[in-house]
């Protein structure tokens, strides 16, 4: 077990290496330069500013050598610092994640849950109204931009309706603490969260119910129901259990995709998360940035493809005592 | 072909939305010869609404262009983007799966570690970048759709044919001695043709959508009208002219939904695993 | 409407603002939320002048001077100040009992530090006009005097807040400017302190108690919210999150809707300092546009009237030449550049313009622009000539101009009130270079234009320098080197019972010290 | 009184199946304690029958008329929840495939559980308590061990065990097993059978026991039901039905049951130099392990195999599963790498081919697969399977069409068959196809590996028949790999009996087949079912 999980952390070390470097020429293929664009918002231009500029971001040296730097850094977790915002790029992300995170999650819970739940409802009523029902709104929730629900859903609920913020992460000024800030920022969160989750619930849903149609067919349950078992039983211990092996994979791949696919929520519902971050970074050049978010999300793809893993050894006996 | 039509229309979902697909081709074949409009003119005040002015049923939008107008060619656009980037995320996707998946040992290791590589990186985010190096142009949204697109199909392609690999009629052929090429590309790879199709008609939904997603985040080419464009375009308005951004909307939503449909009653007419005979 | 005409009224009275409104029985107290958009990258206004960072940064920091609408100077950390006649010698004399926000006292020392050291090496701008200067002294505590090399007619006109703010010289002298960590806890002299920065969310201001003058600031703190998303900015300033909305932040197209809302307010006031003008960079360089027909011809092609009603939604005037009118030395006396498309038609005819596709790079500054590109886009169709649209971000559209690759490209330049200052570098030859997106980025060449240019900035009187600068204007317009576009006007749109947002010609980016909130 | 009685049950096909009733108007008894065994081949409806008796129809299946009394009460007419209570207890049910029929994720002793849980019956600590006893009683070694086992860790036989017990718990009046044994080996189906034949005896059970083997049948039942299409063809005590067939149907299933080759002499004249000489071959697979992992397991397939071939003869090898006798096929093909030894095929080493000399010389050694359903390729025509091979060794197009037809026509094929696809052809057709197609390269040898395991029995005979004949007219020199004592005694000149890797037996296949001189051979002798059976009807024929 613990030579498995060191097995798939040094793996997933070189992974993270292949992807800085792979990161690194990207980034620096686009045109333009943080330097110049620094200069350019001030309004006027000197050589000598954009220079001296370039050389403070380390920018004169050779692509080589600032790739050399650049690792030099990561190996002792120093993200480098970002041009624009003279900071080091690690307490900016560290500032933004968690809220990505909290966002993320939640949305990655509700969609998980809500999905499955639907998902298994719809394939125990295959056929009827309420698979119907489930089904053709899953469909409309696949089909539908995220961007432009997440416009309708904040017009509707926010300015329609007045009752939930439309946007950002707690009330400005209000200095909540406790508990009522914890409430504060739930309310905020509820928006984006269900936003950013119904697409995937929609996701989960369908899965669900096309995976346990499949367990379903499976000989073990009818050996289920020849034993006597109300199906309602047969779902949850036999169906529902053999079904989820699949959508943990894909829980797996999109929990890590959900941290980077956030741009979109996070923009319209000015989420202060690392979605965003990465998306100014790439219209300003800031590199380190863009290079750090790109780091961590995959670094937390890696992590959740560990995870997913675990999780099947907890589920998955034939992997467990296998390994 | 009458049995998988007969599958097919089974599902009926998947009639509804192969003929809500068959209006939207249709629209986007013919429609710009039935309309003269040409969507970037400006011919009206901004912000007509819909259904006040019969010469522009869908009214204006914020420089005072004819909305259907704009509906018609976008839908050829978005169309367009939609298949050819999907073509080329096949293009890329098949023949690294398939290989993967027939050569076990170092050619699926390496190939799986290059589309592992790509999964790892947020697709989403992925495309911005490639588009912010690229810039905007048609092709090259096509192609960064296309770049970010492709693992999911090669992951698919080596799955069914690793699975088919072991299948005996794949020995039979190498114990008659015929090259692996002409094994893996006669009789391996036509037996994979049915979960492409599905899963590129699924695909194509997924690059109309995400090249809706990049537009609104102003990174498509600003010299083609597609749906996304109007949307990103919109966007800024939507409280003045919510249709503006509504009626694309829509216009995404029944197409990616007609080629759900589609794709779901193609699995059902296509999918090996509910008629083993044929397969 | 009537908010507006008072803001004028106010922003006219020279130093009798203060007692104006205390008039008008100011309240004092309160929280102003606003939007600071986009997010700025950092508050040290020394080292950064972007617009972002100046609005807050101009709460915390102050300089010598304000303007008013007239661009006449107005009081700032100096009381009052003198010319010698021969328009060499300036003399300013500080205000009493300044102190910096950490306590310590402000000196003259600080100006000289600041102008002569610090933003000698910091700000490209101000080096410029450094060029004129020969010393700057502080023969005592309270007083700076600057010694000019040759007359300079905008010297006056260098002190506003962004342009030459005042830093502690406690806190930098020699430090590494750039990379002091005091950078993140800005400390000024000015009416607010700063207080916090959740990145992200929120720039947090509060209220200096030890400012100098009595009764000011009037807002015991300020909230510049980060919104990316302008439809939730909107939204912001509709539920009441937001009071104001400054003059960028607002969609434009979304802009007539609000106006129609109940108990808002908007003012076009605030740019006559920075006098925006919006034009099209076109490349001299290379044929067709190194012919002067086509370039007036593309003049002419654009429908000014439609851009300004039906993108920025009524605000702006159409541009008649290089000068802004509400820059010194406007001349309204040159040729016509409006809109005739049969006249810009048979232009096009005339000239060598055979047909090509002319690369149209619209400014990435958002849906806006972008609109305004596609209409130009047709403009130019009605004339007869192709142009394709080339999409690019900040970053692209900064190297492309960098280096010169492109045929036509939109943008707007700052003309800081003087033509000497904001409108000569993008005109005179010697300021052809590559690497820059605010010279002469045309690449337009001419002996008699440069001429004229470098008498107007020496000219001893304003009568020599309006005369001077109206010749240059007519020339300019004749030849058309680019293509003007509008004056611009952004507006300003607040909850009515905000008081006294713009009281100078740089309206939000000055210090909001006499704001207060009817509440 | 009977325990259970089905009275003109006929199941409706949805519309589009190629016929209208899966079953139609069935009619039989079972009594306490019998045994009733129902035959056929597939699609001969038997299974659904059975299903029907448990209210587990498949989706669109339905019972269209008819009735199933059990306890007084009719089956068709209850409903699903009283269904439910019966299921389990009172009637109880074993699958064919024992690996599918338990849930992968659950312990097996969890899934016994289940059953008592079910029907609310005991406190759980109770039925853990009989849980054991339970796997006790089915002969699993380690009951207490076996119960917290998961299905994946254990053999087939022992996986089957787990079944029986789950459908014994609750001491049900009837057992239905469809197939229980089909998937395993002979010693083992002998062992099931022989405990389910002792506990239907010790709890008086009545038991339908669905089966598509003759042999088996002839072991166990009391009374025999013969099905074909949907319809019972004969049914009767098992002694007069196996014997005294009414039915033509019900005697071309018993003649085609390939009958143990009795003593002979005409073993095979060893020609000067052998066509065929393995040598010394070895292979061992490794599973788990890297760079990372712990230690390998090791599985020896082939160990220290050597035999020789002579020209014109047949050598079947014999074994269970993993006895290492389809590797051994597939390393002569060379599908399989071995790590040493020689494969000399007329002196030429093909063990030691690589590359382009070895695609050129695979065409002197062919294979006849297991899978009628899986070795054609399934989108190509016939004509382009049967002439790509010979094109890749440089016939002419033309040529390769002729002999393709030529040899379609010898395996009972038209010429028209070229144009179609495998979907057109039935498991039969399609199985004389692949054999046409390891004829059409002209081999010096065949390798067929379990050719006819997948074939229903008739058809299994005509296949065999064929190959026989093309055996005696071509002077087929073949490796015939089965698992099936009596088909390789049907066809084969010697034997090589395998067990674990290794040869434990050769020798003219009359005199194994009569007189095994190992004991591995003898208990698969033994364990083959329908022994006496086979005897009997010997010498009723006699």
């Amino acid at each position: 077990m613990a030579r498995f999980i060191l097995g798939r952390l040094v793996k997933a070390a070189l992974t993270l290496l292949a992807i800085l470097v792979l990161n690194f020429f990207l980034i620096h293929a686009a045109p333009g330069d943080p330097a110049m664009i620094m200069m350019a918002e001030t309004g006027s231009s000197d050589p000598q500013v954009l220079a001296d500029m370039r050389a403070r971001f380390g920018l004169d040296q050779s692509l080589p050598m600032q790739l050399a730097l650049y690792i030099k850094g990561y190996l002792t977790l120093d993200m480098g610092w970002s041009f624009r915002r003279d900071v080091p790029v690690f307490d900016l992300i560290a500032d933004r994640l968690p809220a990505t995170l909290l966002l993320t999650m939640t949305a990655f819970a509700i969609s998980l849950g809500l999905g499955v739940l639907a998902g298994a409802l719809a394939a125990r009523r295959q056929g009827g109204w309420g698979d119907t029902i489930i089904s053709t709104v899953a469909l409309l929730f696949y089909a539908t931009p995220l961007f432009w629900m997440a416009l309708m859903a904040s017009l509707l609920f926010s300015v329609g309706l007045g009752w939930l913020p439309g946007f950002g992460y707690e009330t400005v000024g209000a200095n909540y603490t406790g508990l009522a800030r914890m409430g504060d920022i739930a309310l905020h969160l509820i928006l984006p969260a269900t936003t950013l989750g119904l697409f995937f619930t929609a996701v989960y849903a369908r899965m669900t119910r096309a995976s346990m149609l499949e367990v379903n067919r499976l000989d073990f349950v009818k050996t289920a129901r020849a034993k006597g078992l109300r199906p309602s039983v047969i779902t949850r211990r036999h169906v529902l259990r053999n079904a989820l092996l699949p959508i943990i994979t894909l829980a797996g791949l999109q929990a890590g995709q959900l941290v980077g696919g956030a741009v979109l929520t996070e923009t319209v519902f000015a989420w202060p998360g690392i979605g965003r971050l990465m998306f100014e970074a790439i219209a300003q050049r800031d590199y380190n940035i863009i290079l750090g978010v790109f780091f961590v999300s995959a670094a937390l793809v890696l992590l959740f493809n560990l995870i997913t893993d675990l999780l099947y050894m907890v589920v998955d006996p034939r992997i467990r005592l296998q390994s | 072909m009458n049995k998988f039509w007969s599958r097919y229309a089974r599902n009926r979902g998947a009639v509804i939305g192969l003929v809500l697909l068959g209006v939207v081709v249709v629209m986007a074949v013919l429609g710009p010869f039935l309309t003269a409009q040409d969507p970037w003119r400006m011919v009206q005040r901004p912000f007509l609404p819909p259904f006040q002015d019969s010469a522009l049923p869908l009214g204006t939008d914020a420089l005072g262009r004819d909305v259907l107008s704009q509906l018609i060619h976008g839908a050829r656009v978005s169309l367009l983007i939609g298949l050819v980037s999907t073509l080329a995320a096949l293009a890329i996707g098949v023949p690294v799966g398939a290989v993967a998946g027939y050569f076990p040992g170092w050619p699926n290791d390496l190939l799986m570690r290059f589309t592992e590589f790509f999964q790892t990186i947020p697709s989403f985010a992925l495309a911005i970048v490639l588009l912010m190096i690229f810039q905007p142009q048609l092709h090259f949204v096509v192609l960064s759709i296309a770049l970010v697109s492709w693992p999911p199909v090669a992951r698919l392609v080596r799955g069914e044919v690793l699975s088919l690999r072991r299948r005996e009629f794949v020995e039979a052929g190498i114990v008659q001695g015929l090259r692996h090429r002409h094994i893996l590309i006669h009789h391996v790879m036509p037996n994979v043709l049915a979960p492409i199709i599905i899963l590129a008609s699924l695909m194509v939904a997924t690059a109309i959508l995400l090249e809706s997603s990049l537009s609104f985040l102003g990174l498509s080419d600003p010299n083609v009208m597609s749906w996304g464009y109007m949307i990103g375009a919109a966007r800024t308005a939507l409280r003045t002219a919510w249709w503006l951004s509504f009626i694309p909307g829509i216009a995404i939503v029944f197409t990616v939904l007609a080629l759900n449909l589609v794709g779901e009653g193609l699995n059902d007419a296509l999918n090996p695993k509910l008629n083993r005979g044929d397969a | 409407m009537m908010t507006s005409l008072r803001t004028l009224a106010l922003a006219a009275g020279v130093s009798a603002i203060a007692c104006a409104a205390a008039a008008q029985d100011a309240k004092m107290g309160g929280t102003l939320n606003t939007i600071v958009q986009p997010e700025p990258t950092g508050l040290n206004l020394g080292l950064l002048q972007n617009a972002p960072t100046q609005m807050v940064a101009g709460q915390i920091y102050e300089s010598l001077l304000r303007y008013d609408e007239n661009l006449d100077p107005m009081p700032g950390l100096a009381r009052e100040w003198t010319v010698s006649d021969d328009g060499l010698t300036y003399t300013f004399t500080l205000q009493d009992g300044v102190t910096w926000h950490d306590g310590e006292a402000f000196s003259a020392a600080d100006v000289v530090f600041s102008h002569d050291v610090f933003l000698r090496e910091t700000s490209s701008r101000w080096r410029t006009v450094l060029e004129h200067v020969d010393s700057i002294t502080a023969p005592d505590d309270r007083t700076v005097v600057y010694q000019l090399k040759t007359p300079f007619g905008p010297f006056l006109r260098s002190f506003e807040s962004g342009s030459s703010p005042i830093l502690p010289r406690h806190i930098y002298e020699g430090t590494d400017f750039a990379g002091n960590p005091a950078n993140a806890t800005p400390v000024g002299t000015g009416p607010f302190k700063f207080e916090a920065w959740e990145q992200g969310s929120y720039i947090h201001l509060v209220k200096n108690p030890d400012y100098y003058r009595d009764g000011l600031p009037r807002l015991d703190e300020i909230y510049y919210r980060v919104i990316p998303d302008a439809a939730s900015r909107t939204i912001a300033f509709e539920t009441g999150e937001v009071d104001v909305l400054p003059a960028g932040s607002v969609e434009m197209f979304d802009l007539p809707r609000i106006q129609a809302m109940d108990n808002v307010c908007v003012t076009d006031k605030g740019w006559e300092f920075f006098g925006p003008l919006s034009l099209i960079w076109l490349n001299n360089r290379n044929a067709p546009l190194d012919d002067a027909k086509l370039r007036r011809a593309i003049n002419m092609a654009i429908d000014r009237d439609f851009a300004v009603n039906a993108i920025f939604a009524g605000f702006g005037r159409p541009a008649t030449g290089p000068v802004n009118s509400s820059t010194r030395f406007y001349s309204g006396d040159t040729p016509s550049i409006q809109f005739d498309a049969d006249a810009a038609r048979e232009l096009v005819e005339a000239s060598s313009y055979d047909g090509q596709t002319l690369r149209l790079l619209p400014l990435p500054y958002g849906e806006v622009w972008q609109r305004w590109a596609e209409a130009v886009r047709q403009n130019l169709s009605d004339i007869g000539v192709n142009a394709e649209l080339v999409a690019s971000d900040v970053a692209g559209w900064n190297q492309r101009l960098a280096d010169w690759d492109y045929d036509m490209a939109f943008t707007f330049v700052y003309q800081y009130g003087d033509p000497a200052l904001g409108v000569a570098r993008n005109y005179v030859s010697t300021n052809i270079a590559k690497g820059s997106q605010w010279n002469n980025v045309e690449g337009y060449e001419n002996p008699e234009v440069d001429r004229l240019f470098a008498e107007g900035a020496t000219a001893l009187t304003d009568e020599e320098r309006g005369a001077i600068y109206a010749e240059a204007q007519s020339l300019l317009v004749e030849e058309a080197p680019v293509a003007w576009l509008t004056e611009m006007q952004q507006p300003t749109v607040y909850r009515c019972e905000v008081k006294d947002i713009v009281t100078s010609a740089i309206g939000m980016n000055d210090s909001m010290r006499d704001t207060w909130i009817d509440r | 009184m009977s325990l259970l009685s089905v009275t003109n049950l006929t199941i409706a096909l949805p519309k589009g199946a190629d016929r209208p009733h899966a079953v139609k108007d069935i009619s039989f008894d079972l009594n306490h304690g019998e045994m009733l065994c129902i035959v056929g081949e597939s699609g001969s409806g038997k299974s659904m029958s059975a299903n029907a008796v448990m209210g587990l129809l498949a989706e669109g299946l339905s019972v269209a008329r008819g009735s199933i009394t059990f306890d007084g009460q009719d089956l068709v007419r209850l409903s699903e929840a009283q269904m439910r209570t019966l299921r389990g207890r009172r009637i109880g049910m074993i699958f064919q495939e024992p690996l599918t029929a338990l849930n992968p994720l659950m312990p097996v002793g969890r899934q016994i559980e289940e059953v008592f849980e079910a029907h609310g019956m005991l406190t759980p600590a109770a039925r853990r308590d009989r849980v054991i006893d339970l796997l006790t009683e089915v002969g699993l070694p380690d009951p207490s061990a076996s119960a917290r086992a998961y299905p994946f860790q254990m053999s087939g036989g022992q996986r089957q065990r787990v079944v029986i017990a789950m459908a014994l718990a609750l001491e049900p009046a009837i057992l239905i097993a469809d197939e229980p044994t089909t998937a395993l080996d002979v010693t083992t189906q002998a062992q099931i059978l022989r405990l389910l034949d002792d506990l239907r005896r010790r709890h008086d059970m009545g038991v339908v026991f669905i089966t598509h083997d003759l042999g088996v049948v002839a072991d166990i039942a009391d009374r025999v039901l013969v099905m074909q299409s949907g319809v019972i063809v004969e049914q009767g005590a098992a002694s007069d039905v196996l014997l005294r067939p009414q039915h033509p149907y019900t005697q071309a299933l018993l003649d085609a049951i390939p009958q143990l080759k009795g003593m002979t002499d005409d073993a095979p004249v060893p020609t000067a130099a052998p066509l065929l000489q393995v040598k010394g071959l070895h292979k061992q697979f490794r599973s788990g392990g890297g760079w990372l992992g712990g230690k390998p397991r090791v599985v020896t397939a082939l160990d220290d195999i050597s035999f020789d071939l002579q020209a014109g003869e047949t050598i079947g090898i014999v074994g269970e599963s993993g006895s290492g006798k389809s590797t051994l096929g597939r390393a002569i093909v060379r599908l399989q790498d071995v790590d040493r030894g020689q494969v000399l095929l007329n002196g030429r080493d093909m063990a030691a081919l690589r590359g382009e000399a070895l695609r050129h010389d695979r065409k002197r050694v062919q294979m006849i697969f297991q899978d009628p359903y899986s070795s054609l390729p399934p989108r190509q025509s016939i004509g382009k399977t049967l002439t790509e091979g010979q094109v890749a060794h440089g016939t002419p197009i033309a040529q390769a069409r002729d002999r393709a037809a030529a040899i379609l026509d010898r395996v009972g094929l038209d010429a028209g068959s070229m144009s179609r696809f495998p979907h057109e052809f039935s498991g039969g057709q399609r199985q004389r196809i692949g054999i046409a197609r390891a004829l059409v390269l002209d081999p010096e040898l065949i390798v067929a590996d379990e050719a006819v395991s997948a074939l229903d029995v008739s058809v299994q005979a005509q296949v065999l028949d064929l190959l026989a004949g093309l055996k005696r007219d071509l002077n087929l020199s073949m490796l015939f790999i089965t698992h099936d004592l009596r088909v390789a005694g049907q066809i084969c000149d010697w034997l090589i009996v395998m067990q674990k890797g290794r040869i434990v037996e050769t020798g003219d296949a009359a005199r194994i087949l009569n007189m095994p001189s190992s004991d591995y051979a003898r208990g698969l002798l033994a364990a083959l079912p329908g022994r006496d059976f086979e005897t009997a009807r010997a010498a009723a024929r006699v």
